[in-house]
């Protein structure tokens, strides 16, 4: 017997609760009813039905594998749920009845409030749903304008200007598009529901939930 | 009297004679243990339970009721656990009406194969009903003996 | 048969609503015929005879006592006892001598609420000061005493030993009619009467069998109340989802209720041998619901079942409406009593 | 005080129940304490269950003159019988003795000897005030009768009728088709021993169709079943054929002359065509063809009546005026071989089943290949001519999805390889087959060697349940094509093969009537529909219901090994209940009392048995005691208290609950007197 | 009949033509449509990548709106497939979750709203029209039957599935958009990549991405020699009609096909004016294709006779 094993054996039983499996986290993250993440029997069907399928480094299926693996840092950081574009067709299709397309979503927010989305390859998806939000934080409404501008100009500063002499432009003369952004009457009250909101997910991180 | 005594609830089970009866003999072979406080009654089938049978038990100085039967879908006797299940329900929803807690009357599935789990349950059960406390159904009380006798509901005098 | 004349005959009115006098005195015609054979020897309702008379009366002086009413005060109780004591036959008649009664609805809850509702909390109440019946008053006249309120409703058997039973609420008064018809053959013509301690003046069956509604298999899928919906006269109530209590109710009213299409309430009280005549309509009842079959989604049948239950509305009250004082469980536990 | 002389037995068990349970004690206590309720002598043996522990009791019954016996021992699911039938030989009705489990229930389960003590005392108790209001039953005795119904006659049933005919038994064997040989009959080879399917199929069927024993039904479905286990009445409608089976020679000229083509959607699961007159295949069994009323122009139109023109027959076989017949029989015992469905592949429309030409079922595909089929055994495209350069077959079509059928129906990857071999075979070589599947299940014997030998072929294997199948093209090579989207899982990879043909291997399904079948016959269908079995392992032919039997697919998917073996041993066991002449039954049974009955009708939908009947011109129910199975639910449903059950009834449980309520847990328990 | 409507924020700009053209046809259709007042942003896509907490709260406080205005009745229609699949979404998991509901309430209760799940039924604007209204109501509006116009159906992905509430068409072969092209007059082709994916908000995260997907679509169509496609959902029709250029840019294609929603169509037939109906503020223009639009219903195509070696096909159920 080595020594290494030796203390392993003589180290004292660890007094904490077991850890938490990632699988078991992104289940308690997932709203509705049972998503059955832990049905997965890797047939394939969801990756194989992605439109994004290709593009993404692991499949959907994959990701289920790494999840029970609980290979986390691994899958927060890929970029396999920011190449989702909710067609739904894996959910319809799984033999499992899996709510795969909410696990995409349960990861993009893990991504982004752990910051694991800076070191995905679709780095850029995150900002755009970040500056989403923050129109409709701020107005109550989508802000197409306003959300383009800021979202090209920081990655892609060429395609911005495109976006404002080419398409853009083309859609400010359709009148399809405002140069203002509209608000709702009642930006207070939705503000308040909202900030509520950030305060109950955030006790629920805090007593040991997730959110 | 034994004074400062743990109170030992009296819990009547009715168990199903081809599932939880059985889970009950596979508990023992396992010699899986379990607290004394819950006596078995045999029945063919969890849909042979009449609901008086859970009101005697009660009345007639039971703390508690434990109802077992088939996992849905496995009944002996094809679908009779479901009308157990009907009637339990009810059962349960007019028992709040009379002032029974819950946790005293109980519906459990359990194969043949779930010994060691219905022991666990009986112990469970066993405990809640413990923290409980007596049921002492109004008009029911116990001598010193150790036979339960029934009592006349003695009548209050004062308003 | 009493040597002083004719046979003598009480009626007495407890905890009631005084139906059953009246359901007497519905006997039409006949009622001259029981004048004739009986001397009245106590019946508040219709001859001024004094509580002192009775206690003046010899041991088994009444041949025979109808008792109605349910037991709710020491009042009730102490005039059971000195009926018995007085009477040679003594008949728990009609539902609330039988069972409780409505009346022993009220054994749902407790004393102190059902003073609170009568005295204290009811739209039609005046009590500023929030007086309470109080059992002893000390007026300047003196003491006054009221009867004590029990927490408990009880039925006649609980407190005296009955001869006979005659369910109803109220008793049909050809029921009513049928048993004095025997009774006098007894007391007159030396007939037998029938065993102590049997329901007389019922059928032996359940209502069923004489209501005259088409009956076919049941399967229920949700229950209504009555005014939700306007019942087929032709069918089975149960199977229009209209709460019957048919099934397990003594017969010999008639049928009267389900046939004129409202479900019949129970008031003839549980049949021969049956001990608690709410278990038996709450187990007719679950077993008939169209609800859980094997391979169908636990949850899902979970959820059908708890929205069916909710349209049985009040199952205590339902299935105990006149049995409550004489079921198994007697009454609710209140606060550990 | 109890009329009855009980005896009280407690059994040492060695030292398994003693070293718990003060047993001296509790015999002595009983003795004393149970006197009011009628116990005369209690005892306790360190091995009740010895010869010599019996003849104890039986002593005692002989010299006490004891009307019942408590046993208080182990479980009775171990010695019920031993002391019931130690009762019966003193003499002592079985049914008035009475186990209390103080081994499994006490001694194994407790840990403090006082309590454990108390708790025997209780359940003694208990046992005692019950066995007092026990009756005296007697085991219903019911002839049975020697011949057999056997419903569906695929490859199950016609097994099963074999094995009972040859042992010298009559049987009814009935099927809806106008021929026998079921599903069978359709394929071309069977897996993995590439026999032709007909080729071993066909002397069987002959065989069923001309033994003396057998009475074929073809062509008839059951209307009816009366009756109960050994005395079943069973009506049976014989459907018209419009074809005189007395005269008809199966010439098959009729059929030649018929001028009406349909398409044939049972035996050439629609890839092939039949005549309104039509026999299913050529070697079909009976040979007489069927009129088709439907498709018939002659009923449609009242004009061609070509085949009975050109019948040969004297007198002529075609009978326009025929009509159905009923026909009643009576059996002992009924084996149901109903079979399965083909799961409907247009159900799962990303297949294209139905919408592209060139998906296939593996029915059709079976009905392709085979030598009489409609492209007499070459594989081509829905146009008949093309052969395929490249074919997918895609698993578990319906099966194993929870948004369709949760279970895997077996036979399909055993199925998909032989179509793959099969393409290979006609198609040549150098086509490329595809097989796309979940997990490749190849169990039992020879199965993986054909694998094996698949693989050697030169079929792909991908790993990954099919996508889509599109003819949308996308890349270079797909134009014309049907193109398979999947993940292969073993790479990680969408990928997008380019195919001819694509066959999917459609899951087996409960037939469409299962459920209306099986409450016909009085048994259930399992969560996924079909029929549920008396026990999955050890009673797998048998049915909850007395006499009814099971066998093949209508059990649960399977091969045609595994319908074999049991229409077998469902033959077996038949054949076993005509030997013993007569059946015993457990006397545990409901039964209405019929004065206390008041026709409410609410205990009528209780019995999955069908044992309870209701009598309209009475208005009273009656429940019939051979079809009971002794469940209870009937008694608990019962407002009126009309129901009784024997051995389980209300006065029987109350008072062994109250006998129970008795003693309190630990002797020690006082309940707090009610607050004045 | 009346309906509460919740337009969201495309309907407002981008989409104005499939608003428009909704208000259009509201009226032949027997519509009368209230909008739910101070409606906020759905949250598309987006929100519920951020925080989940805040993204049911703010698609609530829409459904909270709709069960306080619900003087039009229970059905709340969304014509856009991203708001409907929200809604919908949202109201079936506070509805499965209990725990779910009372947080997004205790949030909510923040602004001094609650809703209680299941009160307000999500439509989606072609579930009304071709079950409330029907295909026979519909049928007999139609003065300008489209006769001539090859139209391809796209229905994308969010009106079918996962389908929360009503699972009113198959979410993979739908066939309800078919069936009401057909009743205006037009000949629907084969399309099938009905109910495939647009691309959603790929424009913006990975275009060649995006672009690739739009190309399949686009070239399906044209395989089919479509003449328009017609749409359900805004983000369907800006995708394909807004990166049309750069598809053809970027795959060296030449596809010139108008998207058009399927209430411009269902005006068009109807009779009522391009203008009101939105049309010209599609990128690719609508014009050369709506002139092929003939007067005379064409002749249905001879069935082919089947060769004697042709295996038969298997029977189809007829399309409701």
């Amino acid at each position: 017997m080595t020594i290494d094993t030796l203390d392993i054996a003589a180290s004292p039983m660890p007094a904490t609760v077991p850890k938490r499996s990632f699988l078991q986290e992104v289940i308690e993250d997932t709203p509705g009813s049972d998503p059955r993440f832990e049905m997965c029997i890797q047939c394939g069907t969801c990756g194989g039905s992605c439109p994004s399928g290709p593009d993404m480094e692991y499949s959907p299926r994959r990701i289920f594998a790494m999840i029970k693996a609980d290979m986390r840092e691994e899958v927060l950081k890929s970029n396999t749920f920011w190449y989702c574009v909710s067609c739904y067709y894996c959910m319809a299709r799984c033999p499992q009845q899996v709510h795969i397309t909410d696990l995409m979503y349960t990861l993009k927010r893990k991504a982004v409030r752990e910051g694991y989305c800076r070191k995905s390859t679709a780095s850029d998806a995150p900002d755009f749903s970040e500056f989403f939000a923050d129109a409709v934080l701020k107005y109550g409404r989508s802000f197409e304008l306003g959300l383009a501008t800021r979202y090209h100009l920081r990655h892609h500063p060429l395609g911005a200007i495109k976006m404002a002499t080419g398409m853009g432009l083309e859609m400010m003369r359709k009148g399809r598009m405002d140069l203002t952004p509209r608000r709702i009457k009642n930006v207070d009250q939705l503000q308040a529901i909202l900030s509520k909101a950030e305060e109950i997910a955030r006790q629920e991180r805090e007593q040991g939930g997730v959110a | 009297m034994a004074e400062q005594k743990q109170f030992e609830p009296l819990i009547i089970g009715f168990t199903c004679n081809w599932c939880s009866y059985r889970a009950a003999d596979l508990a023992g072979m396992s010699r899986k243990k379990y607290p004394p406080n819950v006596r078995l009654i045999r029945l063919m089938c969890s849909g042979r339970l009449d609901p008086a049978f859970v009101l005697k038990a009660l009345q007639g100085g039971a703390d508690g009721v434990l109802i077992t039967g088939c996992h849905p879908g496995e009944c002996h006797y094809l679908e009779q656990n479901y009308k157990a299940y009907r009637r339990y329900v009810l059962l349960k929803r007019m028992l709040k009406q009379f002032g029974v807690e819950p946790e005293r009357v109980k519906l459990i599935w359990a194969s043949a194969a779930e010994g060691v789990r219905l022991a666990e349950e009986i112990t469970k059960m066993v405990e809640e009903v413990r923290a409980l406390g007596p049921l002492n159904w109004p008009g029911v009380a116990a001598a010193n003996g150790d036979r339960l006798i029934h009592l006349t509901e003695k009548e209050e005098v004062a308003a | 048969m009493s040597d002083k004349g004719k046979p003598k005959l009480a009626m007495y009115w407890a905890s009631g609503c005084g139906g059953c006098e009246i359901a007497v005195l519905n006997i039409q015609e006949n009622i001259l015929v029981v004048d004739e054979v009986f001397d009245i020897a106590f019946f508040p309702c219709i001859a001024d005879f004094k509580v002192k008379d009775v206690k003046g009366y010899p041991d088994g002086y009444i041949d025979l006592c109808l008792f109605n009413g349910a037991i709710r005060n020491s009042e009730n109780e102490e005039m059971a006892q000195l009926l018995r004591q007085k009477s040679k036959v003594m008949v728990a008649f009609g539902s609330c001598a039988y069972e409780g009664c409505i009346p022993g609805l009220s054994n749902l809850t407790s004393k102190e609420a059902t003073l609170h509702t009568v005295y204290l909390d009811n739209p039609t109440i005046d009590n500023p000061e929030g007086i309470l019946p109080q059992p002893f008053y000390d007026a300047p006249e003196g003491t006054l005493e009221i009867p004590v309120f029990y927490h408990t409703i009880k039925s006649l058997d609980q407190v005296v030993d009955v001869d006979y039973t005659i369910p109803g609420c109220p008793p049909e008064p050809h029921q009513i009619w049928t048993v004095l018809q025997a009774v006098v053959a007894a007391l007159l013509e030396g007939a037998d009467l029938p065993p102590a301690g049997s329901i007389i003046g019922a059928g032996n069956v359940a209502v069923c069998q004489e209501c005259t509604l088409k009956k076919d298999v049941k399967k229920i899928e949700r229950f209504y109340r009555p005014y939700e919906v306007i019942p087929d006269r032709e069918v089975c109530l149960l199977e229009q989802g209209l709460m019957c209590m048919g099934p397990a109710t003594l017969s010999g009213c008639g049928a009267l209720c389900p046939i004129v299409g409202m479900g019949c309430r129970g008031c003839y009280g549980p049949l021969d041998g049956v001990e608690d005549q709410g278990a038996k309509m709450l187990t007719a009842i679950a077993s008939i619901l169209g609800v859980g079959k094997p391979g169908e989604d636990e949850a899902e049948i979970e959820r059908q079942l708890d929205a069916v239950m909710d349209t049985i509305v009040d199952p205590a009250g339902t299935f105990y409406r006149f049995s409550m004082a004489h079921s198994l469980l007697r009454r609710a536990k209140v606060n550990g009593r | 005080m109890s009329k009855e002389r009980i005896g009280v037995y407690i059994c040492h068990c060695g030292t398994n129940i003693a070293s718990m349970v003060d047993v001296e004690n509790v015999a002595v206590w009983a003795k004393e304490n149970l006197a009011d309720d009628g116990v005369v002598v209690a005892r306790d043996y360190k091995f009740m269950c010895s010869s010599l522990g019996q003849e104890l009791i039986q002593d005692d019954i002989k010299e006490k003159g004891l009307t019942r016996v408590v046993v208080a021992a182990c479980s009775p699911h171990l010695h019920e019988q031993t002391f019931r039938a130690a009762c019966a030989k003193a003499g002592l009705n079985p049914f008035l003795c009475e186990m209390v489990s103080v081994r499994e229930q006490v001694s194994w389960v407790h840990t403090d000897k006082a309590m454990a003590t108390q708790k025997a005392k209780a359940m003694i108790t208990g046992g005692v005030e019950r066995v007092a209001l026990h009756e005296p039953l007697e085991p219903l005795h019911v002839p049975i009768n020697e011949a057999t119904l056997v419903v569906g006659a695929g490859i199950a049933g016609i097994q099963a009728a074999i094995e009972i005919a040859d042992s010298g038994f009559p049987v009814y064997l009935v099927e809806r088709e106008p021929s026998i040989g079921g599903h069978m009959a359709q394929f071309d080879k069977t897996f993995p021993t590439l026999d032709c399917s007909a080729c071993i199929l066909t002397p069987k069927m002959v065989t069923a169709g001309s033994h003396p024993n057998i009475h074929l039904l073809s062509y008839s479905e059951v209307e009816r079943v009366d009756g109960y286990v050994g005395n079943f009445t069973v009506t049976i409608r014989k459907k018209a054929r419009y074809v005189n089976e007395d005269v008809c020679t199966g010439c098959g000229i009729c059929i030649e002359k018929c001028p009406m083509k349909v398409i044939d959607d049972v035996f050439e699961a629609g890839l092939g065509y039949r005549k309104a007159v039509y026999r299913p295949f050529p070697q079909a069994v009976p040979k007489y063809p069927v009129i088709d009323t439907e498709n018939c122009i002659y009923f449609q139109r009242g004009k061609c009546q070509a085949c009975q023109i050109f019948c040969p027959t004297q007198p002529n076989s075609i009978d326009f005026e025929q009509e159905d017949e009923l026909l009643q029989v009576d059996v002992g015992n009924i084996i149901l071989a109903t079979g399965y469905d083909l799961f409907d592949a247009r159900r799962i429309p990303q297949y294209g089943y139905g919408r592209l030409a060139n998906v296939f079922t593996s029915l059709e595909f079976e009905r392709m290949c085979n030598a009489s089929g409609p492209t007499n055994g070459a594989v081509r495209l829905r146009d008949g001519v093309t052969e395929p350069e490249a074919v997918a077959v895609i698993h578990c079509v319906g099966s194993r999805d929870k948004n369709y059928n949760n279970y895997c129906s077996v036979i399909c990857c055993m199925q998909s390889l032989k179509f793959a071999h099969l393409v290979k075979e006609r198609a040549g070589p150098n086509t490329e087959v595809y097989n796309f599947y979940i997990d490749m299940r190849t169990a039992f014997k020879d199965y993986d060697e054909f694998y094996q030998k698949v693989l050697a072929e030169g079929v792909h294997f991908v790993r990954g349940r099919v996508a889509e199948v599109t003819d949308a093209a996308r890349l270079p090579g797909e134009e014309g094509k049907l193109i398979i989207q999947a993940e292969d899982t073993l790479i990680g990879k969408q990928r997008r093969v380019p195919v001819d043909m694509v066959i999917l291997s459609a899951g087996l399904e409960p037939r469409h009537d299962s459920v209306e079948v099986g409450h016909q016959f009085g048994i259930s269908c399992s969560v996924n529909g079909f029929f549920t079995e008396k026990h999955p392992k050890l009673d797998p032919v048998a049915t909850m219901t007395e006499g009814i039997f099971i066998a093949g697919c209508a059990q649960g998917p399977k091969d045609i090994p595994a319908s074999v073996v049991q229409g077998a041993a469902a033959s077996a066991r038949v054949l076993g209940r005509i030997q013993q002449k007569e059946l015993a039954l457990e006397p545990v049974r409901a039964s209405v009392i019929e004065e206390k009955c008041s026709g409410c009708r609410i205990c009528n939908t209780m019995c999955p048995f069908n044992a309870i009947l209701f009598h309209e011109d009475q208005m009273v129910t009656e429940i019939n005691p051979a079809l009971c199975q002794g469940c209870g639910s009937c008694v608990a449903a019962c407002p009126s208290g009309a129901i009784t059950g024997t051995q389980f009834s209300d006065q029987q449980v109350l008072a062994q609950l109250e006998g129970l309520l008795m003693l309190s847990v630990n002797g020690g328990r006082v309940l707090e007197p009610e607050m004045a | 009949m009346k309906y509460n409507y919740y337009p969201g924020c495309s309907l407002e700009r981008n989409a104005s033509a499939y608003h428009d053209s909704t208000m259009a046809v509201a009226k032949p259709l027997g519509i009368e449509f209230q909008e739910v007042n101070d409606c906020n942003c759905c949250g598309a896509v987006e929100f519920m990548a951020i925080d989940k907490m805040q993204a049911y709260a703010l698609i609530a406080r829409n459904l909270s709106l709709a069960e306080q205005q619900m003087s039009n009745g229970e059905n709340l229609v969304a014509p856009c497939s991203a708001c409907f699949l929200n809604l919908s979404k949202c109201d079936a998991y506070l509805s499965a979750s209990p725990a779910l509901a009372d947080k997004v309430n205790k949030a909510l209760a923040a602004g001094g709203m609650h809703y209680t799940p299941g009160q307000v039924h999500t439509r989606h604007l072609l579930d009304v029209a071709v079950n409330d209204v029907g295909y026979d109501a519909i049928a007999k509006k139609v003065s300008k039957p489209l006769y001539g116009l090859r139209v391809a159906p796209y229905y994308g992905c969010l009106i079918v599935r996962p389908g929360f509430l009503d699972k009113f068409d198959d979410p993979e072969y739908p066939t309800s958009l078919d069936k009401l092209m057909r009743t205006l007059g037009a000949t629907v082709v084969d399309f099938p990549m009905k109910a495939h994916c647009c691309g959603g908000h790929m424009t913006q995260i990975s275009e060649p991405v995006a672009l690739y997907m739009i190309h399949q679509l686009l070239k399906n169509a044209a395989d089919y020699e479509a003449d328009v496609i017609t749409t359900i959902c805004p983000m369907c029709q800006l995708n394909l009609d807004a990166y049309q250029h750069n598809v053809n840019k970027a795959y060296g294609t030449h596809y010139n096909i108008p998207i058009l929603y399927f209430t411009q169509l269902m005006g068009l037939a109807f009779g009522l004016s391009a203008k009101k109906l939105g049309f010209g503020k599609e990128f690719i223009s609508a014009a050369p294709a709506l002139i092929k639009i003939g007067v005379k219903p064409p002749k249905k195509p001879k069935k082919k006779r089947p060769s004697k070696q042709e295996l038969p096909m298997p029977v189809m159920p007829e399309e409701e």
